[in-house]
């Protein structure tokens, strides 16, 4: 579904990105670990199309979308949750859904969507700004979600994020991808939310996947130490 | 050792004054073409250096130091406002630089460097304002612009209503760039005058006349004004707006004299036949180069002192606007006054006065008796 | 690193080019250039004070020409009432520098921030504008000094050596004083800016709240830099009136606040050269362009102000330093060149 | 009373003129938060585009509600493309490129117009109101003003592109994520504002006459109003009009213009020290 | 009423936003010292809260004490200086200075220039932060800026500090490495932390208290917390068992 060789980015003339390679199967959900300042969020939004590929080639539903603009990636499919969320502070929480799926014809999600979040249905009418850091977390996610991409890219979706709630959005997230085969891309801390939901975990180092690992080995002290700890 | 005499000319040609200085400018150019085709001035040729002040405060004295400085003209003809005159002047003064001022102002400017070829209240409004009270009634409404030029203005036509037994009724003052005067329509309305006295003044105070007419006052009560074509107005209201305003000044276009028929002749020549309007600072402009020459040839030199005592000698010259001489005691001008009244576009003589002092200014100044004055009165009215 | 650049070699260094220029240029120059140069040096004045309160400070400030305007009038009516200029000079400094005091406490204490202060300040100055040029009826007179409305108040009498009224300032005399008085604000506002009080205004600007957290009382903080900032628009308007001897309310006019705007810009913001830079540049142009009449002034300007930001978007100063920087090939020049401190 | 009626109506049109001139830059400015300086100049071309079409023949009405919308629409458009979008994000420099922006057009104007004042004359004559004449055009442009709010108001709060342009101008990098194209949204958006700039233009021209410079006039009453309005941009340009406008004619009224357009400035500078945020900011909370 | 050896005390704090309820009635008392951890929903109210104790917002009705004084109306750099040190749910610092300069305009607003300097640099080899000290701040990556903004706090030893989600997007190591943080700087100060991350409550939870729709839920240890009916219900969730 999405393939991504050799990938270079970085901001002005700071490198971040030193050659990325990753492919990914549709109905997949891939896990990427790395410290903080490692680059997992430069590549995602290299791989939306808001940092621009210095180097390398993504390919995504077998099209060339390296030079994609953002907007032209959204419409092929690729959804994006930001960390920092993004919510359009001064549009209702009802405008926000809207946003999600107006590029997308056919029925809206929304009813589905506060089915899925019934917390959101009772803000409805609330401005985004007016919403808690979690609330606004859980919005981010139903809106690209109404969207109905083919995969979404998550950079820590659980930030902030009460405990149940967790367990909820990774509930919802594991029969996305089983009824739609929702492809994921999850940057995230958490390390049991990641073992839940990801089929391999890549750890990603100095903006470079340093080594593969599987869901189970997270939680065995050597394995973590030997990548991620320093 | 300079092989020509140079002269120049400080005017608004761009920002908001444009409009009166761009014809003014044309004056001036032709009146040099002119002396240089009759082959200049003690031999030589004239050179005119343009400066456009842009309507900044700051460039006059500016481009005044530049002129008598770096240039070093011999005259400088220039500045439109009383503000840029009143810049201009002690700078001009002070590097001594003769001046000439050609616009109608307020009167009373009392200086041995400066000579005012412009109409002045005692000039214009005793007969302006006494011609259209008895042609419309005695009660009158000012309008005028809210600077030195319009509050002396409305004094002075105050002064002459009441010594002709009328009343003011209403007297408003407006910046220059106040455009709407929706609420002063209602207000002439509720004060009900005979006729309205108007110092108007600029491009924006043009809506006036446009808002008047909108709401059909036009053709209820009439008005006189001492500035309407100045910036050649009349030709950009429609003449419904404009037909029946009464005007008073030393020149107009429809002036039957010889000299004024071969002056249009020639200037349109130049200029083309649809130059719109030849306008009372152009033709002040255009005149006082022709004083200036006058001097410099009497004196037999373009030096500032010899050319000053050369005019002040009383000098008088026949110019399209009639004879017109300098007064030696307050560096003014004696001039012909006419009423004249706008009909579609075009303007009417309707009355004429020959030779008028410039009485206000003469009140308050006598260069003869104190050369070294330096002053600009506010002449108590 | 930041804090080493701006260190004092850079400083000494350009007190030391900045005296070197005085002195010299009225030798080199002629003396209408002179006359010129000096209105462009008090103008740097103005500048200067902008660049300090809204390039620092973060304040956004549309009316900065309301100190000077300000400046200038106390200047005008106090020395044609007193005839000794020394007290109207102060005055010049002191009824700007309370008035934006007062303006300041007014806003900053009311948490006003933001294009709520920028349109606040521009229409105060609208507001002197209009009330100054409607004060042409001969009542309105403040000693011997007649207001004069939008026609302003001509003749204003030059500066003089302290208690000796016949001793006035030449031409030569207003450059010098002009030259010096430019050179002491620079120096003394890139001192104040090393201190800690410079310090916690660019915090301040930065993030006002994370600041006030740090217990910093971020009102007072930019109620100080207003006020120095208008003290300093004030004096350059003292200098101006006796630059050009006549005052108007133009000096209050939304062209003249938008002008120091664009000095400020042009040159670079976070910068102290370069409102200077930007404002002899500036001015030098339009001069120029006012003296030629094949093409529209503005025409020319307006289109050199677009390329200008399209091309060089940092402003004047902070490119030539990046450049500098960037070359590496002349390690004494590049300090003089201050660093931006907005990226 | 009739003189009541009079004054009341000149109220109403001195209101409806100020939103009139600010609904272009509410959008513009409001929405978009580029400071245009050339907002002036926006309604000095419509003016020209309306007495330019008027003097060639065409319908005054056709003149100035089609002809200087769409004429300064398109203008804007070709300006967003060739210099703003360059500057989104960046106030300071959209500042000196609009200021350059208002001199160039002031200029060009200059030279294809020249200085003097143009004009055309209201069309629709006058009305009598008891003893009181008053210009019919005044409650044209009543009627215009409100039709203009009321339709921008629909559009924006209705429509999917209403939907779409406001959430671009909150966070463009977030809307393009969601497949949005904000550079056409931009581009629209400015074109619709300027567009809006031009009508106003249009429709003043038979009042005030048209020259070059006049957009000074315009540009700081637009900006104070529409700060004063506040962030809910119509209602509060509206809010701010209706205070505004009627303060500047009462004052007007009781003595002179100057010490109207003082009051109405004053105005300003009291509503945002006792309401920081402007008119309609009172009714939003600052974000957590 | 306020015994001596209480920092912190609120009295029927309640903060309304228009018609929304953030927080209703809040009675909290907080001892010198002690090391608090808060916890409750999303939109519970738990930063609301913090940013009245800090003045960035004002509460509605009720009153706030902070050792011995009332701070309900102080300003916010009044009561930086009284001592409390807040940081933030969204990492709020100055983004166009370097690190060094970020942490020497906190450590300055306590201390003289030469003190000032030994804190700041004290504060950023303890936090790691010395490789990053020339850099722009708003050029770090998110965990980065968190780490800035925790040394800010650290250098201007409060008395009371307030830490809104500390370990929010940090890296398991990094969040054991805020954890000892906190222990340490407790010994000087009291602490009240906001988390989510229920492995790193544990970690340092002496007492905890939950806040559910702008109240206290309940206030006790971490144990009797976590066995609360209520608390899993709204707030932990049934899986949270290991
Ligand atoms: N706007 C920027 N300009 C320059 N450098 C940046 C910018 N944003 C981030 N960086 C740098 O890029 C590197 C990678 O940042 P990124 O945000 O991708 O990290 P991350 O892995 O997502 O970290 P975290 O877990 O903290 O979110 C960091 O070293 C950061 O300092
Ligand atoms: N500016 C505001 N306007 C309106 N409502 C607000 C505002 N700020 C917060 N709220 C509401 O107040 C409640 C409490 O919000 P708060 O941010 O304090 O929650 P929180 O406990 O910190 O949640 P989280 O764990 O998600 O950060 C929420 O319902 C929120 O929607
Ligand atoms: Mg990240
Ligand atoms: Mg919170």
């Amino acid at each position: 579904m999405i393939e991504v060789k050799n990938l270079h980015s970085g901001y002005g003339r700071i490198p971040i990105l030193h050659g990325i390679n990753f492919t990914m199967k549709p109905g997949e959900v891939v896990g990427i670990l790395g410290h903080n300042g490692m680059g997992k969020t430069t590549l995602l939004r290299t791989l939306v199309g808001q940092i621009k590929t210095t180097q390398g080639r993504i390919e995504f539903d077998g099209r060339d979308v390296t030079f994609a603009s953002p907007s032209e990636r959204a419409r092929a499919g690729i959804g994006y949750v930001p960390q920092g969320r993004d919510i359009f502070p001064l549009l209702s929480v009802m405008e926000n859904l809207k946003m999600g799926e107006i590029m997308r014809g056919g029925e809206s999600a929304i009813p589905e969507m506060l089915g899925h979040f019934p917390v959101l249905k009772d803000l409805l009418e609330r401005p985004g700004r007016g919403l808690s850091g979690g609330q606004q977390q859980i919005l981010a996610l139903a809106r690209c979600l109404a969207g109905r991409p083919k995969l979404i890219l998550l950079d820590e979706p659980t930030e902030g994020i009460q405990p149940s709630i967790v367990d909820l959005i990774a509930e919802k997230l594991g029969e996305l991808k089983a009824s739609l085969g929702l492809g994921i891309i999850l940057v995230e801390q958490d390390i049991r939310f990641i073992r839940q939901l990801a089929d391999r975990v890549l750890i990603i180092q100095k903006g470079a996947f340093v080594a593969e690992i599987s869901p189970d080995q997270l939680y065995d002290r050597e394995v973590v130490d030997a990548h991620l700890g320093i | 050792q300079e092989d020509t005499i140079k002269i120049a000319s400080l005017l608004d040609l761009s920002g908001g004054l444009d409009a009166a200085g761009k014809p003014m400018q044309d004056a001036i150019t032709f009146a040099v073409e002119e002396i240089n085709q009759a082959g200049g001035l003690l031999g030589k040729q004239i050179s005119l250096i343009t400066y456009d002040t842009q309507t900044d405060m700051r460039l006059y004295p500016q481009y005044s130091q530049q002129a008598a400085l770096k240039d070093k003209v011999s005259a400088v003809f220039g500045g439109i406002t009383s503000a840029s005159r009143e810049v201009m002047r002690p700078v001009l003064r002070r590097l001594n630089t003769l001046y000439f001022y050609n616009t109608q102002y307020e009167g009373g400017v009392c200086d041995r460097n400066i000579f005012c070829t412009g109409i002045t209240p005692a000039q214009k409004q005793s007969k302006h304002v006494p011609y259209a009270m008895n042609k419309w009634g005695k009660k009158i409404y000012t309008l005028a612009a809210d600077y030195n030029y319009g509050q002396i203005t409305a004094a002075w036509t105050r002064k002459y209503c009441t010594e002709n037994g009328g009343q003011i009724v209403g007297e408003d003052f407006f910046p220059l760039d106040v455009t709407n005067f929706g609420s002063t329509i209602q207000k002439i309305q509720e004060a009900k005058p005979d006729f309205l006295y108007l110092v108007l003044v600029g491009g924006a105070h043009q809506s006036f006349y446009r808002q008047w007419a909108a709401a059909g006052m036009n053709k209820q009560i009439p008005m006189a004004s001492t500035t309407m074509t100045i910036g050649g107005e009349q030709m950009v209201l429609s003449p419904e707006e404009t037909n029946g305003i009464l005007l008073c000044f030393n020149y107009f276009e429809a002036l039957e004299t010889p000299a004024n028929k071969a002056f249009l002749e020639r200037f349109h020549k130049r200029f083309g036949a649809d130059y719109p309007y030849v306008t009372e600072l152009a033709m002040a402009t255009y005149q006082s180069v022709y004083l200036w020459a006058e001097g410099v040839k009497r004196a037999g030199t373009a030096e500032r002192m010899p050319v000053i005592e050369a005019l002040e000698s009383g000098i008088s010259l026949d110019l399209p606007s009639g004879k017109f001489s300098i007064d030696p005691q307050t560096h003014h001008c004696v001039m012909d006054i006419n009423i004249g009244q706008i009909q579609d576009r075009k303007i009417n003589i309707l009355e004429s006065f020959s030779q008028q002092q410039p009485l206000d200014t003469s009140g308050v100044c006598d260069l003869k008796k104190n050369p070294d004055d330096n002053s600009m009165y506010v002449i108590k009215v | 690193m930041t804090a080493n650049w701006q260190g004092n070699g850079g400083l000494v260094a350009a007190t030391v080019l900045g005296l070197v220029l005085l002195l010299a240029l009225p030798q080199i120059v002629d003396p209408v250039m002179m006359i010129e140069l000096t209105s462009y040096v008090i103008m740097a004045i103005l500048a200067l004070s902008l660049g300090l309160i809204w390039g620092y400070g973060g304040i956004l400030c549309f009316g900065q020409s309301a100190f000077f305007g300000i400046g200038a009038y106390a200047y005008a009516i106090a020395v044609i009432n007193f005839g000794d200029s020394t007290i109207p000079l102060l005055l010049s400094i002191i009824v700007p520098g309370l008035f934006a005091a007062l303006l300041g406490y007014f806003l900053f204490y009311a948490r006003i921030t933001d294009v709520y202060f920028g349109v606040i300040t521009l229409t105060v100055t609208l507001i002197l504008y209009k009330v100054m040029g409607a004060t042409s009826g001969s009542q309105y007179v403040i000693g011997a000094a007649p207001l004069g409305g939008y026609n302003g108040i001509p003749a204003v009498p030059p500066l003089n050596f302290p208690g000796r009224p016949e001793l006035a300032l030449s031409f030569d005399g207003l450059f010098y004083l002009s030259g010096v008085t430019l050179l002491a604000v620079y120096v003394g506002l890139r001192l104040m800016l090393k201190s800690r009080f410079g310090q916690v205004v660019v915090a301040i600007r930065e993030n006002e709240r994370r600041a006030e957290l740090l217990g910093y009382d971020a009102r007072f903080y930019k109620l100080a830099t207003f006020a120095i900032g208008g003290a300093i628009a004030g004096l350059a308007g003292c200098l101006f009136a006796n630059w050009g001897m006549f005052i108007s309310p133009d000096v209050f006019g939304l062209a003249q606040s938008a002008q120091v705007i664009i000095w400020v810009i042009v040159g670079g913001t976070g910068t102290l050269l370069g409102p200077i830079v930007g404002c002899f540049a500036i001015q030098w142009i339009a001069t120029k362009l006012g003296a030629q009449q094949l093409l529209n002034a503005n025409l020319v300007l307006g289109t050199i102000l677009i390329g200008f930001v399209l091309l060089v978007p940092k402003g004047v100063v902070p490119t030539i330093g990046d450049a500098l920087r960037r070359l590496k090939f002349c390690p004494y020049v590049a300090p003089l060149v201050e660093q931006r401190r907005v990226p | 009373m009739d003189l009541l009626v009079v004054l009341s109506f000149e109220a109403l049109k001195a209101v409806a003129s100020l939103a009139l001139i600010s609904v272009g830059l509410a959008i513009i400015f409001g929405m978009m938060r580029v400071i245009n300086l050339a907002h002036g100049e926006f309604l000095m071309l419509g003016g020209y585009a309306a007495i330019v079409a008027t003097k060639a023949g065409i319908n005054i009405w056709i003149a100035t509600l089609l002809v200087s919308p769409l004429v300064v629409g398109v203008i804007g458009v070709v300006i967003e493309r060739t210099i703003i979008r360059f500057l989104y994000g960046r106030p300071r420099d959209t500042m000196l490129a609009t200021w350059g922006l208002s001199l160039l057009l002031v200029g060009l104007a200059t030279t294809i117009f020249g200085n003097t004042t143009e004009g055309i004359s209201a069309p629709a004559g006058s009305l009598q109101i008891g003893d009181y004449r008053i210009a019919a055009y005044s409650l044209i442009i009543i009627v215009i003003a409100i039709a203009v709010f009321a339709a921008i108001w629909a559009v924006f709060r209705f429509t999917r592109y209403g939907l779409i342009a406001r959430s671009t101008m909150q966070n463009a990098d977030m809307a393009a994520a969601l497949g949005v194209n904000p550079s056409r949204v931009y581009a629209v958006t400015f074109g619709v504002g300027a567009g809006l700039a031009g009508l106003a233009g249009g429709v003043m021209a038979p009042i005030t006459g048209i020259v070059p410079t006049i957009g000074a006039a315009y540009v700081a009453k637009a900006f104070i109003t529409v700060i004063g309005g506040g962030p809910a941009i119509l209602a509060g340009t509206v809010s701010a009009s209706v205070m505004f406008g009627a303060i500047d004619q009462i004052i007007t009224y009781l003595s002179t213009p100057v010490i109207g357009e003082v009051a109405l400035l004053a105005a300003a500078v009291v509503l945002l020290r006792f309401m920081p945020q402007g008119i309609t900011g009172r009714f939003f909370r600052r974000a957590a | 009423m306020t015994s001596p050896d209480c920092i912190l005390e609120t009295r029927g704090l309640e903060k309304r936003f228009g018609g929304v309820v953030a927080i209703a009635s809040v009675d909290f008392t907080l001892k010198q010292r002690e090391l608090r951890c808060l916890i409750g929903p999303n939109g519970a109210g738990k930063s609301t809260f913090f940013k009245m104790l800090t003045a960035q917002l004002k509460p509605t009705t009720g009153r706030i004490l902070f050792d011995g004084v009332d701070i309900t109306r102080a300003q916010p750099h009044h009561v930086s200086r009284l001592g409390i040190g807040i940081k933030n749910q969204v990492p709020d610092v100055f983004n166009n200075l370097t690190v060094a300069e970020n942490i020497s305009v906190a450590a300055r607003s306590r201390h003289g220039k030469a003190r000032a300097g030994a804190k700041g640099k004290d504060v950023m080899e303890r936090l790691g932060l010395t490789a990053l000290t020339g850099r722009l701040v708003g050029e770090l990556a998110h965990g980065q800026r968190q780490w800035v903004e925790l040394a800010m706090v650290v250098a201007l030893e409060p008395k009371l500090i307030l830490l809104d989600e500390p370990a929010a997007g940090m890296t398991a190591d990094e969040t054991n490495k805020t954890a000892e943080l906190i222990l340490e700087v407790n010994k000087s100060a009291a602490i009240v932390v906001v988390e989510h991350d229920m492995q790193f409550i544990k970690q340092i939870a002496q007492t905890v208290t939950v806040f559910h729709q702008g109240r206290v839920l309940i206030e006790d240890t971490m144990e009797k917390v976590q066995g609360n009916e209520l608390v899993r219900e709204v707030y932990l969730g049934k899986s949270e068992d290991d």
